[in-house]
């Protein structure tokens, strides 16, 4: 009985922390139809970020409830900034151009954000361990649990609250939806089709930053995390349905749940398992579980 | 003609869009050599009973048969090995071939039976013929997308023709075509079809061209048959003048 | 059945056998491993044609080099010949079994789908000890007609097999896209729900194109294995995938030419990236392949084999 | 861009790449040092790098500390070392290690962080006769599947660190009875484990395998891993995982009290020391590749590297930076060996007959080149528990065991796999010291 409970604790904290760091990717693709494959770019310079500043304000100063400010603040300024520069030098210019042209662009920025942040924070990792132990531990089934990581649960739900309270109850939400379903027959509208664009993007980057800032302490950031992440988020937005923000949080429980269930059944499955749903889901879904209508084409 | 043996059937046809129901259960039989038109308001599941009989749309409900086979839901692929070829309201056309690409292509795909499709396209074949029969042939080189829309009708058409069918279903051939032109381009299309004996159902919104041409109309309002006759008895029928060609009185 | 492009293409394939004998080894096995880039490329072409990119066309070349490697271990074939045929059937029989699901898909979707299966087999490698997991294991140098090799001369024949192999397929490939079935692909591109209502199902052709593809990729990485004398999981990595899906977009219209420049720039490229920034080659590899997208503005739309623009 | 001007643009690539490495250096000892410059393992090969610098320096100063003392060079000739990117998968490491040889005139190549590229490049070096000397990748099977002239390896390999650690366990905790993993799923983490598992079964047959994890390697997240240990309670957990992902099991593991209820015994930690420093929990188990770093003797050689290495990069020089330059005074003692007094610059078959089957001093004690007919490595090493000194806020070692190499080393010829499984036969192991 104490795996079962095992397995869902563990799945819920993986699948949430998952969520985190995907729902931005989907967001981006909703509106825009860009898959962005250097989402997990932003995550790795969201952590970097949010490194970097625990580091130089902890070293003045003790262990406090401050840190989760600096991780919220320093994750919104890297997506701010990186999601503005990439949005206008390169996306700009790929409007109107086929979603898998958009998706190589991106591969390239990849490569290219991969070595400019080893030009910028090196080779060694930098860690940011101080808000971990901030929250102590409590027992759960017989096991200690950290609490951060109830924090970063609490975080993804809050987050994916957000995103739904403001597509469906807010004017700008129902633009972005208008946008998401139909982009010409929004523009014809009236909506600055170019305005939320720019707008999308900025907030897909700075949920990604969110993601790596929140991670940052529990990993020492290091060259090479943007790219571990990106496969697997892919999975997640897959499996929930491309584009769609529901979809992105039953994906992410999916995988965080197989993920778990292989970690305490068959520990050596979990090499492939995410990939092996993913290919599962996609035989009987198609366009994942929550699809976006297809539009009659004769 | 009545007796012939029947060629397409619909029964019951329903057609439900999540809420919105396009078609509301549609029976009509269309038997060999008759010349059907289809009319009905926009909205009225024309286009919609189309793609089901030809494949494209499984029905929610209902059943679809050819020369007596039972054929609901399988794909146009099938639909056309079995003799049936269609046109399209809009023209589907592939914008970055010519248009003799296009009768090339659409020849070596209806011989594919006969001739393997690893040998080499057929060159000044049964696509040349039909580029003449159709006055194409002064924008046979040019790339469709530069082509007006009249004879990208044309194009469409041609290339259902191309596969010899015996039951051709054209959609609105004449709708974007200037009025001058209609009158030829249907004189074009029946007399490449009256040589073959073809059986055809054509949806069309200009009286005149159907009253020429078919051996019985269907007229759909809101997803139902409202009618299904001779044309003489269809068009002085109250409801379908009322509803379907808004006409205030009844035409003499 | 010689057009003038296939002289051109034999004419091509001399010079570089020539020029085998003048050339150092390191040269040779760049060289070579550009030609079976370039033979993984064409396989893309085939799809890219029919707009299809696939994230995952490294699993065949891994699969490939897999089964050139096992090949000569387990069932104790040596000859090249044979092993690359062993290797291309391999690839093309999985590209086949996958094909079968894959067929349905289109656009971000396929790329996706074909992707996660390539994890699938990079995962299921990484964990298997018997084929030295992450290491990969070495693969003995062949024989070719029972003539044994080793040194540079083994190089220089390798070479030689692998120029006449690319100069094969490519004017394969370049026949096909003569045939009648070769312009369907474009078709399917421009408007599938078309190519359907001419009586012929695009699924059949993306699955029969796949395999295809996949068996070239095979080979090529058959060829590479054989070449470098080890295979590791890595040879099936995503960013593998993606170096091909680079040549593919570098070759942009340019068909079968196209395809084999672009795989010895992108080893030029490489190498010269390698040499000059050793810490930062991937920064170059990414600029270019930047620069060709954004400045390219034909994409992916205009792969036909002929500017058709006769207005 | 039209066709024609693309193949131009190759040729001039090309030839712009020849032109490049033409100019061969006569006078200059070129090294060539392949080692990870990016990606997840740079983090760990960076001291490494750092030492090699340092001792390329000394040897052309000829500042060196007895026993090396007094001759500038390498058998007379100046030292150049120049750094290649262990990346980009096999094909690319090979092509390149002929470029090394053919194009950029490198007289020695050393380094090698991955066994995927060691098992590489290894039958290419003995083809373009290039004395390649490995200097940290650590598979066994190098020597004990084929045979080389031109390759050596300078360091003992994984088997040791199994041997030893199950020899420590047995003699400081006989009360372990079940053991439990948590490895990456990859060659390194899996040959780690299969050894360390024969090993115990040797040492302490009442043992038994309570839970296996196989995390993929880079994942970061190991919260399921760590529940997954919890439940099952071992009494002793084995991890050979590295770099940053060390760092973060540890992070996550300490928050949730792993290391209370199961001893954790951890092969590659003393690569994370200086970086984690006090955020290691007390009583960790770790060894390093030898009698590196901590566990170093007392010696000149020793005490003047790591003072130069901490003025240099004010941190503890790890075991990867011990290995780079156990390389550099290998080659050196061969160098000078083979040139003898006259000093002119030695052949390559010199060099290798001087360095086959030596004996040398390295700052982490002597290296003898005991195995695979005289090309691999064995040295002594040592095992101890880790303790961070409060007051003194430095790491420090504690209960330490040393094990002479005879003990923990297979003998020449032997398997190591089997030689594990067979109770380490032959192993001579009156010269334990515990500290």
């Amino acid at each position: 009985m104490s795996t079962l409970i095992a397995i869902a604790v563990d799945g819920a904290i993986h699948g949430a922390w998952l969520f985190l760091v995907a729902v931005g990717l989907t967001l981006v693709f909703g509106v825009m139809k860009i898959l962005n494959i250097a989402h997990g770019n932003l995550y790795a310079i969201g952590a970097y970020a949010a490194a970097t500043a625990l580091g130089y304000w902890f070293a003045s100063h003790p262990p406090s409830a401050a840190a989760l400010a600096i991780q919220v603040g320093a994750a919104l300024a890297a997506g701010l900034v990186l999601g503005l520069l990439l949005e206008v030098a390169v996306l700009r210019h790929l409007h109107g151009r086929d979603e898998v042209s958009v998706a190589l662009a991106t591969y390239a920025l990849l490569l290219i954000l991969d070595d400019v942040m080893l030009m910028i924070w090196g080779t060694d990792p930098q860690s940011a361990a101080a808000p971990y132990l901030l929250l102590g531990a409590s027992r759960i089934a017989g096991m200690r649990f950290n609490n951060y990581e109830f924090l970063v649960m609490g975080l993804a739900i809050l987050v994916g609250l957000l995103i739904w309270w403001v597509l469906t109850r807010t004017g700008t939400g129902r633009r972005l939806t208008a946008v998401i379903h139909d982009r010409e027959m929004a523009a014809a509208m009236g909506i600055n089709v170019r305005a939320v664009h720019v707008a999308t993007f900025v907030a897909g980057a700075c949920l990604a930053a969110l993601g790596g800032a929140f991670t940052a302490p529990m990993i020492p950031v290091a060259p090479g995390i943007g790219a571990e992440i990106i496969v697997v988020t892919f999975a997640v937005v897959v499996i929930g349905g491309m584009g769609s923000i529901p979809g992105a949080a039953v994906g992410a429980l999916v995988v965080g749940l197989a993920r778990a269930a292989a970690v305490h059944l068959y520990p050596p499955a979990e090499v492939f398992i995410v990939y092996a749903v993913m290919a599962g889901v996609l035989c009987f879904r198609p366009n994942g579980l929550f699809p976006q209508a297809a539009v009659r084409r004769i | 003609m009545a007796d012939a043996p029947a060629l397409l059937e619909a029964q019951g046809l329903v057609m439900r869009f999540g809420a919105f129901t396009a078609l509301r259960g549609i029976s009509a039989t269309i038997r060999g050599g008759e010349v059907v038109g289809l009319i009905g308001t926009n909205g009225a599941g024309k286009t919609t009973f189309l793609n089901m009989v030809t494949g494209y749309l499984r029905p929610t409900e209902g059943r679809v048969l050819l020369e007596g086979r039972d054929v609901t839901g399988t794909g146009p692929r099938e639909m056309v090995g079995r003799g049936l070829a269609r046109s399209f309201q809009v023209p589907q056309l592939f914008p970055e071939m010519t248009a003799r690409e296009h009768l090339v292509l659409a020849e070596a795909l209806a011989d594919q039976g006969q001739r393997s499709l690893l040998g080499p396209l057929p060159e000044g074949g049964r696509a040349e013929a039909m580029l003449a029969r159709f006055g194409l042939a002064a924008i046979a080189d040019t790339a469709v997308s530069l082509v007006p829309q009249g004879q990208r009708k044309l194009i469409d058409i041609a290339m259902a023709l191309m596969l010899r069918p015996r039951l051709l279903l054209l959609d609105e051939p004449t709708s974007g075509v200037s009025s001058a032109e209609k009158g030829p381009l249907m004189q074009t299309v029946f007399e490449a079809i009256r040589a073959g004996g073809v059986t055809v159902l054509f949806v069309e919104h200009d009286m005149e061209i159907v009253e020429r041409y078919v051996t019985r109309i269907l007229a759909f309002r809101d997803g139902e048959l409202l009618a299904d006759g001779t044309p003489e008895a269809v068009l002085r029928d109250r409801e379908v003048a009322r509803s379907v060609l808004r006409r205030k009185e009844v035409a003499t | 059945m010689f057009r003038r492009a296939d002289l051109r293409l034999a004419a091509a394939g001399a010079v570089l056998l020539a020029a085998t004998s003048l050339m150092p080894g390191w040269l040779l096995v760049l060289a070579a491993t550009a030609l079976a880039k370039g033979i993984v490329a064409l396989g893309l072409l085939l799809l890219m044609r029919a707009g299809l990119v696939p994230f995952g066309q490294a699993m065949f070349y891994c699969l490939g080099g897999y089964a050139a490697g096992l090949g000569s271990l387990w069932l104790g074939i040596r000859d090249v010949l044979l092993l690359l045929l062993l290797a291309g059937l391999a690839a093309g029989a999985a590209g086949w079994v996958v094909g079968l699901l894959i067929r349905r898909y289109r656009g971000i979707f396929f790329a996706m789908l074909s992707m996660a299966f390539s994890m699938i087999l990079y995962g299921v490698l990484l964990k298997s000890q018997d084929l030295g997991s992450s290491d990969g294991f070495s693969v003995p140098r062949p024989t070719l007609l029972g003539l044994t090799m080793t040194g540079t001369p083994a190089l220089r024949i390798l070479f030689a097999v692998t120029v006449l192999l690319t100069v094969l397929l490519a004017w394969g490939v370049s026949a096909y896209l003569r045939t009648a079935m070769g312009q369907i692909g474009p078709a399917i591109r421009q408007n599938e729900v078309r190519v359907s209502y001419l009586g012929y199902e695009p699924d059949r052709l993306i699955h029969r194109e796949y395999a295809a593809s996949g068996l070239l990729a095979g080979v090529a990485g058959a060829l590479v294995a054989m070449l470098v004398g080890q295979v590791d999981p890595g040879m099936g990595f995503w960013m593998t995938s993606g170096e091909f899906v680079f040549i593919a977009i570098l070759a942009g219209t340019g068909g079968i030419w196209g395809s084999l420049g672009a795989a010895f720039i992108l080893e030029a490229v490489h190498a010269i990236a390698f040499d000059v920034a050793p810490t930062y080659w991937r920064l170059i590899l990414g600029g270019t392949l930047l620069v060709m997208i954004l400045r390219f503005p034909a994409g992916l739309s205009s792969l036909a084999p002929r500017r058709v623009r006769r207005a | 861009m039209r066709r024609l001007s693309k193949i131009t643009l190759a040729a001039a690539a090309l030839a712009a790449c020849l032109q490049a490495g033409g100019a061969l250096a006569q006078e200059k000892l070129r090294i060539a040092v392949v080692t990870p410059l990016t990606g997840p393992l740079a983090s760990v090969n960076v001291p490494g790098q750092n030492a090699a610098r340092i001792l390329a320096e000394a040897i052309n100063a000829g500042t060196l500390p007895a026993p090396y003392s007094g001759r500038r060079g390498m058998g007379g000739a100046e030292v150049e070392l120049f750094f290649l990117d262990e990346n980009g998968g096999n094909a690319k490491q090979v092509s390149e290690f002929r470029g090394l040889a053919e194009r950029r005139g490198a007289d020695v190549v050393m380094g090698f962080g991955s066994a995927a590229t060691c098992l590489a490049v290894a039958p290419v070096a003995e083809e373009l006769k290039v004395l390649t000397v490995m200097s940290t990748c650590a598979t066994p099977r190098i020597f004990e599947d084929a045979s080389y002239e031109y390759v050596f390896r300078t360091t003992a390999h994984t088997t040791m660190d199994s041997a030893a650690l199950a020899l420590y366990v047995r003699q400081r905790l006989p009360e372990v009875r079940t053991v439990g993993h948590i490895n990456p799923n990859f060659a390194l983490g899996q040959d780690s484990w299969r050894d360390f598992a024969a090993a115990m079964k040797s040492a302490m047959p009442a043992t038994r395998v309570v839970a296996e994890q196989w995390p993929t390697m880079g994942s970061g997240q190991y919260t399921a891993e760590i529940s997954a240990l919890a439940a099952r309670r071992p009494d002793l957990i084995h991890t050979s995982l590295t770099g940053t992902d060390m760092e973060a099991f540890m992070t996550q593991m300490s928050a949730r009290g792993l290391q209370e209820q199961s001893r954790i015994v951890a092969p590659l930690l003393e690569l994370a020391i200086n970086r984690m420093g006090r955020q290691i929990p007390e009583g960790i188990i770790f060894t390093a590749r030898g009698t590196n770093g901590l566990f170093a003797p007392p010696s000149a050689l020793n005490t003047w590297f790591t003072d130069i290495y901490r003025g240099r990069h004010n941190e503890m020089p790890v075991f990867t930076a011990y290995q780079y330059a156990a390389t550099l005074l290998a080659l050196k003692a061969a160098y000078d060996k083979a040139a003898g007094p006259a000093g002119a610059r030695p052949a390559t078959r010199d060099v290798i007959a001087a360095l086959r089957s030596s004996t040398f001093e390295a700052p982490g004690g002597t290296i003898r080149m005991a195995l695979g007919n005289g090309h691999q490595a064995i040295q002594d090493t040592a095992v101890g528990e880790f303790g961070f000194d409060r007051r003194a806020n430095v790491t420090t070692v504690r209960n330490v065991t040393v094990f002479p190499a005879a003990c923990v080393n297979p003998p020449a010829g032997a398997r190591s796999e089997a030689w594990l499984r067979d109770g380490m036969p032959g192993a001579d192991c009156s010269g334990i010291v515990n500290r």
